[in-house]
């Protein structure tokens, strides 16, 4: 639909730039070594899509972002080292993580999934009323984000389907207040359609709550639709980096370094 | 055998190696019993003996992914039925074994009909009460069983021709069994079937998609299993010659499947240590402590999960790999990428059980402490 | 049919002392996934500390919350020491551990107690209630009642607290948990000590029933898991309405089937789970996993 | 990968051989028995010089039995006592105490590390019935005493293929017979319910009672078994209320002991006389109870019970007493298996000052030709005898009620052997 804005990320400065700054990152597991020497950075307020091959390392560089996998290197938010702090202090940094898979609570309601999600801002330790009155104005910022949760507020996040799970999963995030929204795979196993909504939705709230998102996506088309700036892994190694619509555009490098396994799955398609 | 172990990696070195430690250790297997003092041939013989059982259990739970906490009654109706055969009906040590594998398989089938429906924790329990529940049974079936009192059988007795002493000839009629046994089970994981379960264990839907006939293989290897501990409880009547209900409380399941664990689960030689820790870490106990073998036995128990969760065969390969890598290492569950999962038919060794809980984030305690970050941050809004 | 009744009442009797100590065991599967077979000597542990509070002369209403308070920082520390180093190691390692911890307690409750059966003091008034011939003792009722207040606590903290929501996340998707912030290092440790709590209400209850002796919870630990295995292993109200069942069956089949009779009774629990789990895998009360791709 | 699996299986097995090793001696060296000369040549000396002896015992330390396992504090007390008092005939004893944790296989190890390793002089004491039962068949074929089994099943004392192996308590049928003609004579009409465990010792006590009445006014009208896992015997009870028998017959160890006196005590409507079996009768058992509901109880002893404030000036008991507390200050002197414990070894130092030659063949024929030996911790009136066709040294009882907070032994000792004839299997 609407070209991004690419405008904002021209001028910002230095410090805004290098809002998330990813270093000489390694990073494996057991034996096998995913990342080698990853480096890059987004800028405040962007949307960054992370493109590659099955195994090229995207999903465990967000795992890393989000102190799930541990690894070396240097990684910073708004110059915070992120590298060596666990998921929950990860989290009380700003960043959230919709992992692969949704990762929802299955057995709560959509209502107390979204309740979790804010649970930094309550805890056990109740933080007042003004906080909590915060809480509940996300809770309708986020219905109003996605009208289907409202209607399945009380119902098992189990009983859901695949794209509402999915929805939940970036609600429950979002409820986080976040500084870095990190989506691992959102199109998995979702119908076309129901992708395109909620990446339309990812869209509306990086603009209207200037969150910094980085995307995992092997959908490419549908990441650069809504992606400022893109960088493409390959094993484990940064290949090619830019504004998406050049990414987009430039069809060579696509085939290049996208491949036809990349390109190929447009929209869910087989081969 | 040190100038084998010096030069690695040539062809034949790599198929000398083996060949030269199963030469080894045969050796050393049946030279034993002509070194050790009796008793201790003896002991040995228990080991042997439970390995059976637990490479038994091993094919169910460390293969096939299915818990079982009541393999002590397999194991109590192998023993029985050989006692009874050779108390009622005199029929010769050697006819009791064939017909306690043949029991206990046939037992093992009919159990794992019910189990096929149970996962996880619902079959450890229902085979749990299943254990709890053979004693009084036995009890009951005295005409047959002997009551309480047990029966007492006559032990095997060596032949003349072979002078050995009688602990000697149990010794290597068990270790025959058991080395039947051993490489019975590690065939069965190398056949289609095993292949099959390993599958099963490592992705019930995708081998139930790849045509993998779930519910025969899953059965099968129940009376796999059971087979093995009605062999090895056979065994136990040829060697201790008593039989009683209450040598075959609940208390000997639970202790199998700790063997196994601490052995190490869905390894080929895992039960044999397991076996062995069973076997002697009771006696070392009581030389720690007498007023309270129990205290140090259970602490035994939790240092050794703690050392090597998974198991004593796993220790060298954590060893040597903790040596062998270092960070970057990873929190979080195993990648789930597709290449990451092991083929059927790979080396097990080092594959978590799947169970109920395989979501669970191993929270490494180092991070999960570190300093608390103050107030929750908040995105700016312009 | 007084005897009948007779018979259903001492059924709801064993029946509250398993459900006791099921809820315990319900609690540490919902939350850990794991089946603590330590459970019910924790239990006996902590019913020694209350004995030997009261033997040392503190009055038994001041002996009993020092107890839980004990029990509930002595279940943390269990985590922390015991249960977190092999978290997230396979599962059947953590039920080893457990396995390894009953052996550990069991042996030092009879290092320290010795294996003499100890008198431990009757919070309820002797005597009982009888209706038209049947007898009901007020520790029986009692032990239910506590019991079912117990279960009720559990579900309003469950179910009405931020506590509890968090609890439950972390039960459901611990990593998806950690994620959204949780602590679940704390949160388990919290989960430990509420179930070591929640143990050591049942071990102060029944031991005036059972006497206290290092073996006491023992032959209980059986039944618990049968009536939670019935009741659904995710359910408090599945693990006490599970327990009284149990307690009822065996108690009638025991005494009027005469082919079972009181020692194959133990045999009736296997029928029972066997029967409803065959018909319903996740037990009377438990969820099924709800789950769509 | 199969290289290393081979590699692992090799390195096991070599673990498992030497952790064997690292505990033990080697073959060959045990077939050198000794043999004493003179009159008594040609006999075993093994574990016996002129200046100590070497026993061993094998008993349930740990595991669900191990409420027995006290048993050896008192007898080890025992040994220490008399060996600060110059030993056994000059002999100072050396006592080996292993754990089998109540497991038949677990005691055919103890067993045979006892005799093969640490080469003792006799296996005195192993406990309970499924333990002795697996070795006495392979301690008969050593030829190595096993004295005094702590065990009260009847087999001990019945065939003629174990000359080795001797009990020493009141067997199980014995004492039914105590209770037996206790009722003949008390209740010639009683209607009686028995709870009984479920194993060798409710089952010989239950079939020797119901035999001793067989014939009489006396009948058995309702039987109830336990198990020794089960939680409480409390529904059992509730069953045994509705016979409304008049004598209750309360064979149970214990804990359970205690459950099913306390049950009796709290139905009001039941009031039978109830009869609680030696193992249960402790003072031990009964306090927990309350001693107001224990009034009248009626059971059958034949030791001195420490708990019993009567004895409290009796010089044995006195030196009971000190020896545990100087030799084993943890172990309660009150219960009573401390006192069994220092009961049988002091029986066991008669017998082996009887031996004709210090042999183990000495000490088999001393235990099976005891003329009414007395032993200080033994009630007056019950001694021990055996003789040909009888290997139960202990046959006489006396019976008590339970009186204030104290049995009170009434009636003369009961000679069963005179009153039944010699007890068979």
């Amino acid at each position: 639909m609407s070209e991004p804005a690419t405008d904002g990320t021209e001028a910002a400065t230095g410090a805004e730039q290098d809002f998330l700054k990813v270093s000489d990152l390694h990073a494996g597991y057991g034996q096998a070594r995913v990342l080698q020497g990853l480096d890059f950075s987004v800028a405040r307020g962007e949307v960054c899509a992370i493109l590659g091959p099955n195994g090229a390392g995207k999903t465990t560089t967000l795992r890393v972002l989000s102190g799930m996998v541990r690894g070396r290197g240097s990684v910073t938010l708004n110059g915070t080292e992120l590298l060596g702090r666990s998921p929950e202090q990860a989290a009380r940094l700003g960043v959230a993580h919709v992992p692969e898979g949704r990762g929802t609570f299955n057995d709560l309601t959509v209502e107390e999934n979204l309740r979790i999600g804010a649970h930094l801002r309550t805890g056990p330790r109740r933080r007042g009323r003004a906080e909590r009155a915060a809480v509940v104005a996300d809770l309708e910022r986020i219905y109003d984000y996605f009208p289907k949760l409202r209607r399945r507020s009380r119902q098992a996040a189990g009983s859901l389907s695949g794209g509402e799970q999915q929805m939940l999963a970036v609600g429950r995030a979002l409820m986080l207040r976040p500084s870095l929204l990190l989506l691992d795979e959102p199109s998995l196993g979702l119908a076309p359609l129901v992708t395109r909504e909620l990446f339309e939705i990812v869209r509306a709230v990086n603009e209207e709550e200037r969150t910094t998102v980085v995307v995992v996506e092997q959908n490419a088309q549908l990441a650069l639709d809504i992606a400022h700036r893109a960088h493409v892994l390959e094993a484990g190694r940064l290949v090619l980096s830019g504004p998406a619509a050049r990414i987009r555009e430039d069809g060579q490098v696509a085939e290049v370094y996208l491949g036809v396994s990349v390109l190929s799955r447009k929209a869910g398609g087989a081969p | 055998m040190s100038t084998t172990t010096a030069s690695l990696g040539t062809d034949r070195v790599r198929w000398l190696r083996p060949t030269l430690t199963v030469l080894v250790a045969a050796a050393v297997a049946v030279g034993a019993p002509f070194y050790f003092a009796p008793f201790q041939v003896f002991q040995l013989t228990m080991v042997l003996l439970y390995a059976v059982a637990l490479s038994g259990l091993n094919l169910l739970t460390g293969f096939g992914g299915q818990i079982s906490l009541g393999h002590g009654a397999f194991f109590a109706a192998g023993a029985y039925t050989a006692a009874v055969m050779l108390d009622r009906y005199d029929t010769g040590h050697l006819a009791t074994l064939p017909a306690a594998a043949a029991g206990c398989f046939l037992l093992g089938l009919g159990f794992g009909v019910p189990a096929l429906r149970l996962r996880g924790l619902y079959l450890a329990l229902v085979t749990l009460s299943f254990a709890v529940f053979l004693p009084p049974l036995l009890k009951r079936l005295e005409p047959v069983t002997g009551g309480s009192m047990g029966l007492t059988v006559d032990k095997l007795q060596p032949p003349a021709w072979s002078g050995l002493a009688e602990d000697q000839w149990m010794y290597f009629v068990v270790l025959a069994v058991t080395a039947v046994a051993l490489l019975l089970a590690r065939n069965l994981l190398r056949s289609r079937a095993g292949r099959a379960l390993l599958a099963v264990r490592d992705n019930e839907s995708a081998a139930e998609v790849m045509g993998v006939r779930l519910s025969l293989h899953k059965t099968l290897a129940f009376a796999w299993s059971a087979m093995f501990a009605g062999v090895a409880g056979c065994l136990y009547t040829w060697v201790i010659g008593f039989v009683s209900p209450d040598s075959f409380s609940f208390v000997l399941s639970i202790t199998l499947l700790a063997g196994l664990v601490v052995g190490g689960l869905g390894s080929l030689y895992g039960p044999l240590l397991g076996a062995a820790f069973v076997m002697y870490v009771p006696s070392v106990s009581q030389d720690v402590s007498e007023a309270a073998p129990g205290v140090v036995f259970g602490l035994l128990i939790i240092t050794v999960m703690f050392v090597a969760p998974t198991g004593l065969a796993g220790l060298p390969g954590r060893v040597l790999g903790a040596v062998a890598r270092r960070p970057p290492r990873t929190t979080a569950a195993r990648d789930r990428t597709p290449e990451a999962e092991s083929a059927p038919g790979a080396e097990p060794e080092y594959q978590a059980l799947s169970g109920p809980s395989e979501t669970h984030a191993p929270a490494d305690p180092a991070v999960v402490d570190a300093e608390p970050v103050g107030a929750p941050p908040r995105t700016e809004k312009e | 049919m007084t005897d009948l009744l007779q018979q259903v009442v001492e059924g709801l009797g064993s029946g509250a002392v398993y459900a006791s100590l099921a809820l315990a065991l319900v609690l540490i599967h919902r939350f850990t996934g794991i089946v603590n077979f330590a459970q019910g000597e924790l239990a006996m542990l902590s019913t020694y500390v209350a004995w030997q509070l009261v033997a040392s002369g503190m009055p038994y209403w001041l002996a009993l919350p020092a107890t839980l308070a004990v029990s509930f920082v002595g279940g943390m520390l269990l985590e922390r020491i015991v249960i977190r180093p092999v978290q997230g190691a396979p599962e059947l390692t953590v039920v080893i551990v457990t396995v390894g911890l009953f052996i550990f307690v069991n042996a030092l409750a009879g290092l320290i107690w010795s294996f003499t059966v100890k008198d431990f003091p009757q919070p309820f008034p002797d005597g009982g209630l009888d209706l038209s011939g049947v007898r009901m003792d007020w520790s029986t009722l009692g032990i239910i009642g506590v019991v079912a207040v117990v279960m009720g606590l559990l579900y309003l903290l469950f179910q009405h607290t931020s506590i509890g929501l968090v609890m439950r996340a972390v039960a459901c998707n611990p990593a998806s948990a950690r994620l959204s912030g949780i602590r679940v290092g704390r949160v388990l440790m919290f989960g430990w000590g509420l179930a070591a709590t929640v143990g050591a209400v049942s071990g102060v209850l029944v031991a005036p029933v059972l006497f206290l002796e290092p073996n006491m919870m023992g032959g209980v630990l059986i039944y618990a898991f049968a009536a939670a295995t019935l009741g659904g292993f995710d359910s408090p109200v599945g693990a006490v309405v599970g327990g009284l069942f149990v307690g009822v069956a065996e108690t009638l089949t025991g005494a009027y089937v005469d082919v079972i009779g009181a020692d194959l009774k133990v045999g009736v629990p296997l029928v029972i789970i066997l029967a409803v789990l065959l018909v319903r895998p996740q037990g009377l009360f438990g969820r099924a996993a709800v789950e769509r791709a | 990968m199969r290289k290393t699996t081979a590699l692992r299986a090799a390195a096991a097995a070599t673990a498992a051989l030497l952790t064997a090793t690292a505990c033990g001696s080697q073959r060959g060296q045990d077939a050198q028995d000794t043999a004493a000369g003179g009159a008594c040549k040609g006999q075993q000396t093994t574990g016996i010089t002129d200046k100590t002896i070497k026993l061993g015992g094998i008993y349930p330390l740990s595991g669900p039995a191990s409420a027995y396992g006290t048993i050896s504090k008192g007898v080890a007390a025992y040994f220490s006592h008399v060996n600060d008092k110059g030993g056994i005939d000059g002999r100072k004893v050396e006592f080996v105490v292993r754990d089998d944790g109540y497991q038949p296989p677990k005691a055919v190890e103890e067993a045979r590390r006892l005799v093969e390793q640490e080469k003792v002089f006799a296996v005195f004491q192993t406990l309970g019935t499924p333990s002795t039962a697996a070795v006495w068949d392979y301690l008969n074929k050593q030829k190595v005493p096993q004295p005094f089994v702590a065990t009260g099943a009847s087999a001990w004392g019945t065939g003629d293929q174990h000359p080795w192996t001797i009990g020493w308590q009141p067997n199980y049928v014995a004492e039914a017979r105590v209770y037996a003609k206790y009722l003949k004579d008390a209740r010639p009409k009683a209607e009686v319910a028995v709870l009984y465990q479920n194993d060798d010792f409710g089952k010989d006590l239950l079939g020797g009672f119901k035999k001793a009445v067989a014939g009489s006014g006396v009948k058995v009208v309702a039987e109830e078994s336990y198990e020794v896992t089960d939680p409480s015997v409390s529904a059992q009870m509730a069953s045994l209320a509705r016979s409304k028998a008049d004598v209750l017959l309360d064979v149970t160890t214990p804990k359970f002991g205690s459950q099913a006196l306390a049950a009796d005590a709290k139905n009001t409507k039941w009031n039978p006389l109830h009869i609680v079996n030696n193992v249960a009768s402790s003072a031990a058992v009964l306090e927990p109870v309350g001693f107001k509901n224990v009034q009248g109880v009626v059971s059958a002893t034949y030791f001195k019970d420490p708990a019993d404030p009567q004895w409290a000036a009796d010089p044995e008991m006195k030196a009971y007493k000190d020896a545990l507390h100087e030799y084993a200050p943890d172990a309660d002197p009150d219960n009573q298996f401390n006192a069994y414990g220092w009961a049988v070894a002091s029986s066991l130092h008669q017998a082996l000052d009887a031996m004709k030659c210090p042999t183990r063949e000495g000490l088999r024929d001393a235990v099976r030709s005891l003329k009414d030996v007395k032993v200080g911790m033994l009630l007056p009136g019950v001694t021990m005898s055996t003789g040909h066709g009888d290997a139960f040294p202990l046959e006489t009882m006396r019976l008590m009620r339970f009186k204030g907070e104290r049995w009170q032994l009434f009636g003369k000792p009961v000679d069963t052997r005179k009153e039944f004839g010699p007890t068979a299997k």
